[in-house]
């Protein structure tokens, strides 16, 4: 990219976290994809309230470019505690702009970029009398002559900002104004736009831009979610803030006020798991979410759910482990964890989402699974993914979509039949069938335990029965990999037999990276997984190519693992590119780790 | 290896009020030792339900792991049950609730179940105000893992391998009147007149009800020295009176206080009548149980009886708001908005 | 084997738990260890107190094959519920012995085992007033009985019986009674002994007879723990109580009767290991021991110490899960679990033992791998070794051993240096040096944390640092394997290319097979793996074989994935070889398990 | 990042007994929000252990996780600390004082850290009468993930989003009191002339010391309608009065009760002077205590001050009867028996 560039650019916004910045630097990325241009922006806070420096990455891609890149354009830097530091984030050739109103002297800084002096707490100060606005205002300033120095829409801004404060209008002019003084102060003082700039275009289409936090909960509540149970931590705690929101909203009923949901802010992650498995056990759809530490938390009664055989949904919203690890970072590094949860032998479905709209897909597949199989079905999203508003495809549901909500027994069906078996594998697919409680006055009632039982639910030490039982769960496992969706598989023509296997929220570093090789005349295949256990694909995918390079956020190479675990696949075939420093992969650590890799290999082979 | 009871050991068999015997309310037989006062519990339970002509199908037992716990399988076999994990029933049971307001829930624990491990949950239990009844089978230690003393052994109290626990006990009775539950009991396994009666008033109390049950382990904890044996039980025991429920269904309800009986309406028109021995409590107040229970403490006697009751509790259901048809009853048509909505949310994104 | 035999059988008692068979049976296997025989006694026993069915197996076998045989010679049906069944169990050709006081209808039973009928209850009733007396004492009957069909010397099992009640001596001639009342009653009405016997060896040399559990507990004693916190849990709550009784022995105080140690029952597993890390942080060595369900809680605090790196040390006596599964049933599940328990990327240290005096040695030597890398050593036992006992090595213990402390600072030391920091890899191996509170008035004192931090443990959000930190503790795995025991390697002349890897209690099983096979002409080399991370001798063993066997006891082939998770090996080299149906694997089981697996395979290779 | 307060912030710096001074007892710059209640209990926390001379390395800083929970970084820096995990401190504070029985160990916490996911594990550091001072930093809410509402919110609480707390709240002095807590306070961060004392005479106390101190989230729990805010609480606050610590090395010793002022001697012969503000209770009595504290919360009120004490406690380290010298420094020669004992061991085996 040269520094002249249209649609093209990464600006960083470099602020003190408490101070209201994350909203304005929000209306500049709202406002670049209101002008029709892809965006994407990264939110990179603290593990702290108020006071600590936060970061705020822009990118702008008329290519679709939408993942981390890399490098920066243009940073924003408001934040004194971390000003050095930030002007090094700055691509040479790039700008660095700040508020001037107390003079730095930047006399001993790098002087390959160029500094753009701002007065914004000044102008601030100056317009506004009530002190409790000034920090605010001075956010909206900055957008304001960003706004004039990329030549974007003033109006497109000021659109954002109606709609936003729509019912606290007194709020409105003020704001109008901010945006106002910072675009003119930028006009009269320097020459407008720089040579890194926007123009409108219509490279949107249908997509909208939301987070997946958000999508997850949406999706729990078309799926018929009732029962919601959750203790906070970050970065998950918005997706059961979501869910509580849409069911405000449609799930209240409008004559008598009541609730067709109930939102359990439970003691901890034990309890929150532990009343999903007793709602879902009681025939509701019910789910939580959490984050790695609650993760080891549940692993007790994800075993129980295995084995006992409830219905259970977990959101693992992913952030940078081990233990409290950083809790604001992202990464992907509980698969192991998650797919084999709990003592003894216990294998999870896993589903792995990439957007925000197979966050919402993913979600409700989860329950149709999850009843299907009768057992936990983990939706590993992430903190990238979970809290940064992303492009993606509309949400959709088909109208005529029925729950799949797997075999459970009616009252006329346990009449009609004969003894019932809790555990008998009637249908030979490994699933036996469930009943509720309140079925049936007198059939169907079974005792439920996470202790060996026969195919009657009555308890045995008898070997043979325990192992009959764990038989029928491998089958079912076996069944369940028919019911997973397919990964997606792009084939490059004229690509070698070396490809690329990744999944999650490195798809838009991934694709990019892909088209940088490919404009190099290095095309390569690739493969996205979406779920383990893995769908038949994969293994073909794989057994395809000579060496499949495994793109993961972790240090530990996690999903290679499960790879090689499950598929029986030759390790030395499947090539390690890890990135797992808590932020988003970029594409051109991605590019540069392959080539690498690369030669390195055909070093050695050679 | 459990088996169903033969039926001929029930020839006295009378139909209730919906028709059922009392084998109707059995479960399998039990693999508890014998003498177990957990299996006298068990025995009240039954009693207790056939009693107030419960559809068995319409109540669901839950509990947690240990000899107690086990319970549920040899009581009420019609019902379905969730034998859990160790200390983890409440949550269980919230979810449950949450899932289908409309049933009964009887949870059945263990001193370590709920004082130990499940403490957290407990609380949170009574917190919510969880609609259930909630019996602890107190046995003053672990039975399943070979009776170490729990948190419910009293400091001094010797168990069978004859060492003293040194720590101070948990009371569940008083913990549970402090943290807010609103129907708080104790008992003893060995005088069902006085647990019948309390089982049946709390199946009968929307919200959480209590009733904590010294239940002797005769195998790790009915020795001497013990305080949860037998033998002590019966001699320190202090019962607070007995008392009645009249369930809504019957006709005398204009039953009038007295000195010694003090009659409580309760939501659904029944009543509870408390016949008091003394005079020197209401259990309709707060500090005056507490008081009660601190000073018969201090003499070294244990209280029992219905403890403490307060009928105006608001269960979590209601807390929830949650709408009069079970959650686990709707359906798409219910619970999904449709694709036209979402169309609309898609375009809040754009 | 033909069934006249001279000390090869397999005796299984078959009771009623909560009658005192167990301690009568275990007279029996002592009686025959006393002999000079090699014996291996088995408890099978329900997850109940009192009332239900349970078995003891003792195989005496003067061939050092300590294993389950998977046969039985003669069983001793003593229990009523499980009669019928109890026959079957019966080898053709062997013997039911059983109590006729009322009397069996055996007309339509099996008539390929001889029936011995002895009225114990009324030998007993006739001879004991004392009612409570009546079920023991026919324990006993039956065990003298034995005494005589199998030539046993009564006077090893007086011996005994003098020994055990030498506190309660009146119980004892009410015992010797009984044995002899058996014993006399077998002498009067069958030829005894039978073709099955066992006659006086001395083939035990210096070994001992103990269970694991007892040798863990013995081994955290002389490795100098000194906090002890736990959670009872079938089957490891006799490690803390042989702790605690061997502390009762060895750390009292004899002036002050204070105490050198502390035990704590805590309210549940995660307070169980919380109080270790807690101990351990503050310099004491400490440890937990439990069983599936509770190393499923205890996944939070072991990501902490990994990544807080605080000395840890757990004993997890394996059950079969997963959840409750079967409580009193051995199995070697929680392989996986253990080795990469708590979400992020983490990965802790395990030592497999086979025998008591490895649970001993390895207990000792967790404390100092614990010290020396700061970090959770997770012992994996299980409830065969655990709760059994086994003819093993004595213990042993150099006199002049020292504990290996590991990089601790002392008050000298740091006002000997510059700036401390906590976690500076100043060797080079990965490994930080630590400092204990209260060392020193001004130096040392940092803040640990389960959240990222730099070398001087100061909070940092900073991915390189955080990488760096990673990377160190990726160092330190590898010093690890430098310092993990040896495995145990045994290279049979004239092997071919295929080997068999076990570990742990399968030990006597697969020595079994694989004498079996050699009889055969059929030789093969084995390997006895002892320890996660592998010892680099693993790699090199496996590496000069075309195909190797690994023997488990769990569904999943859990060791196989530790495996070619952490050493890159071709899956297809590595056969499954599992049982895990609760009991303990059979040497007959093994032994057509491999034949039937080579057969497969070289139809398929050919 | 977190910085060294730089030193000039104490020009007036006096030594006290020991020759430290006040910054001897700071912690690093707090990154709290600006007039987080949390940030005065530290302040708090370095002026006792100020005026009190301890010696900053012979105390133990514990911690879960919360905003609460960062408060070890921001005091004493000369001390060791360990934030462990969310509500899972008092195990760990457990192990460490089996480990060395012979350190202070100050925990704190948070009300989500302790009244929630911490419950299970408070309520058995209670029991075993853990050498500790405790304390709460209670705000109603979760600070740390932004603002919800804990199980100490009180009903009818509103919290910042607006929504309404419907679940009752617990009361952890209460609690704490009824669960045998021999040492339990309440305070508030906005008054440091009541805080300060109770720090004091908490770290004096052996066994299990409580201060629950009300500390408003400044950010997520400051408005109005909550009643955990700044203002909320001085309005509604009720001190029953003031204490003194006399620490025993001072002289004046034989201070008398009069009707106003109780004196507690302690065992280290410290004394408590509790200037009582109102007659009608003792905080030496456990019933009056607990009467005292219904009563004002019936008043609405929210009870400040010592409210319960018991001198005559056995802590922890005396029940296990651990040794003198603490368990953390033997050596191989206390605690190995030796090759010899092995082989004797051995021989019992065969
Ligand atoms: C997580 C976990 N830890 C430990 C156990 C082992 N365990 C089973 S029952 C029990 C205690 C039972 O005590 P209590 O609840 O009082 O029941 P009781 O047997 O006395 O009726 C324990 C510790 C377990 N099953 N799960
Ligand atoms: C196991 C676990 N669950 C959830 C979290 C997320 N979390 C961090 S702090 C906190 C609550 C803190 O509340 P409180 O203890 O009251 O402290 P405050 O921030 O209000 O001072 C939660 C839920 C976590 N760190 N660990
Ligand atoms: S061990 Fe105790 S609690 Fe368990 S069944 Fe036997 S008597 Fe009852
Ligand atoms: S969020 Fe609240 S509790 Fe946390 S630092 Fe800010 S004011 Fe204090
Ligand atoms: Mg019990
Ligand atoms: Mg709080």
């Amino acid at each position: 990219m040269d520094l002249t560039s249209v649609n093209d650019l990464v600006v960083r916004f470099c602020n003190v976290n408490g101070t209201g910045s994350a909203s304005a630097n929000n209306f500049f990325a709202k406002a670049i994809f209101k002008m029709g241009i892809p965006v994407s922006p990264k939110n990179i806070f603290p593990s702290n309230i108020q006071g600590l420096p936060t970061w705020y990455e822009v990118r702008v891609s008329e290519q679709n470019h939408l993942g981390r890149k890399g490098v920066v354009d243009i940073v924003i830097g408001i934040n004194a505690q971390s000003f050095l530091k930030d002007i090094e984030s700055v691509r040479p050739g790039g700008y660095f702009i700040y508020d001037n109103t107390k003079p730095w002297d930047l006399a001993d800084q790098r002087q390959d970029i160029t500094y753009i002096g701002i007065p914004m707490m000044a102008l601030s100060v100056q317009h506004y009398k009530d002190s409790r606005m000034h920090l605010l205002m001075k956010n909206m300033i900055y957008i304001g002559a960003l706004a004039a120095l990329l030549d974007m829409e003033l109006e497109v801004l000021n659109d954002l900002v109606r709609a936003q404060f729509a019912r606290k209008e007194k709020l409105i002019p003020g704001n109008v104004l901010a945006l106002e003084l910072g675009y003119n102060y930028a006009k009269e003082h320097f020459t407008c736009p720089l040579p890194v700039r926007v123009e409108r275009r219509d490279l949107i289409g249908d997509r909208i831009m939301t987070d997946g936090n958000n999508a997850c909960g949406l999706g729990a509540v078309f799926a018929g979610a009732t029962v919601g149970s959750w203790y906070p931590i970050t970065p998950s705690t918005s997706v059961m803030n979501s869910f509580e929101k849409w069911c405000k909203k449609y799930r209240i009923d409008p004559d008598t006020g009541k609730h067709n949901f109930a939102v359990i802010q439970s003691e901890d992650e034990l309890a929150a798991i532990g009343m999903v498995l007793g709602a879902a056990w009681n025939g509701a759809r019910a789910f939580t979410a959490t984050s790695g530490p609650g993760l080891s938390l549940m692993n007790e009664f994800l075993g129980l759910a295995y084995f006992a055989e409830i219905p259970t949904v977990l959101i693992d919203v992913q952030r940078s482990g081990p233990s409290t690890g950083m809790p604001t970072r992202t990464q992907q590094s509980d698969l192991i964890l998650a797919a084999y949860a709990s003592h003894g032998d216990t294998k999870h479905i896993l589903l792995i989402p990439s957007t925000p709209d197979e966050c919402f897909t993913h979600t409700a597949l989860a329950f149709d699974l999850a009843e299907r199989f009768q057992t936990a079905i983990i939706v590993m999203t992430d903190l990238d993914l979970g809290m940064n508003d992303h492009l993606c495809a509309p949400f959709q549901w088909s109208e005529d979509r029925k729950y799949d909500r797997g075999k459970v027994l009616n009252a006329e069906q346990l009449e009609a039949m004969g003894t019932y078996g809790r555990y008998l594998d009637t249908d030979g697919d490994g699933i036996a069938y469930r009943t509720l409680p309140a079925t049936h006055p007198t059939k169907g009632a079974f005792l439920t335990r996470g202790s060996s039982r026969d195919e009657y639910a009555r308890y045995t030490e008898d070997g043979a029965a325990y192992v009959r039982n764990m038989e029928r769960l491998s089958k079912k496992w076996e069944t369940a990999k028919t019911a997973v969706p397919r990964p997606e598989i792009h084939l490059a023509e004229g690509a070698g037999n070396e490809a690329i296997l990744y999944f999650g929220t490195t798809k838009y570093a991934v694709e990019e990276a892909v088209e940088m090789m490919a404009a190099e005349g290095n095309k390569m295949d690739t493969i996205r997984v979406v779920s383990f256990p893995f769908h038949s694909d994969v293994l073909e995918f794989i057994d395809r190519y000579d060496r499949v390079y495994v793109v993961e956020q972790n240090r530990d190479a996690q999903m290679r693992s499960l790879l090689i675990n499950e598929l029986e696949i030759n390790p030395a075939k499947l090539v390690r590119l890890l990135n797992y420093d808590g932020s988003p992969l970029t594409a051109i650590f991605l590019y540069e780790a392959i080539k690498q890799k690369i030669e390195q290999l055909h070093l050695t082979t050679a | 290896m459990t088996y169903i009871k033969p039926t001929f050991r029930h020839p006295e068999s009378k139909a209730n009020a919906i028709g059922y015997h009392k084998k109707d309310y059995e479960g399998f037989i039990s693999t508890l030792c014998a003498g177990c006062g957990h299996d006298s519990i068990n025995a009240s339970i039954v009693q207790a339900c056939y009693e107030i002509s419960l559809e068995p199908h319409r109540l669901a037992k839950m509990s947690g792991i240990g000899c107690s716990s086990k319970s549920p399988t040899y009581f009420l076999s019609q019902s379905h049950g969730f034998n859990s994990v160790h200390g983890r029933m409440p949550s269980v049971a919230t979810g449950a609730v949450a899932a289908n307001r409309d049933l009964l829930y009887l949870g059945v624990s263990g001193d370590g179940d709920t004082a130990s491990i499940g403490m957290g949950q407990f609380v949170h239990a009574i917190r919510r105000n969880l609609n259930i009844l909630y019996i602890v089978m107190n046995n003053g230690c672990y039975g399943l893992t070979k009776g170490q003393d729990s948190a419910t052994a009293d400091k001094g109290s010797i168990n069978k391998s004859g060492s003293e626990n040194m720590f101070q006990s948990i009371d569940l009775v008083s913990l549970g009147i402090e943290l807010g539950a609103k129907f708080v009991a104790r008992s003893f396994s060995g005088d069902k007149s006085q647990l019948i009666p309390l089982i049946k008033a709390g199946l009968a109390h929307p919200g959480f009800a209590l009733i904590d049950v010294i239940s002797p382990c005769v195998t790790f904890n009915n020795n001497v020295g013990s305080t949860k044996s037998y033998e002590y039980t019966r001699e320190h025991m202090e019962a607070t009176g007995s008392i009645d429920l009249v369930p809504y269904r019957h006709e005398i309800k204009h039953e009038q206080s007295t000195g010694t009986t003090q009659i409580i309406s309760m939501h659904d028109e029944s009543t509870i009548a408390v016949h008091k021995l003394q005079q020197d409590w209401d259990p309709t107040d707060k500090s005056s149980a507490v008081n009660k229970l601190y000073s018969t403490k201090a003499k070294g006697e244990i209280l029992t009886g219905l403890v403490y009751i307060d009928v105006d509790s608001q269960d979590l259901s209601s807390v929830l708001n949650l709408s009069d048809r079970p959650l686990n009853s709707l359906t798409e048509t219910d619970l999904c908005p449709g694709s036209q909505v979402l169309d609309k949310i898609s375009n809040l994104y754009r």
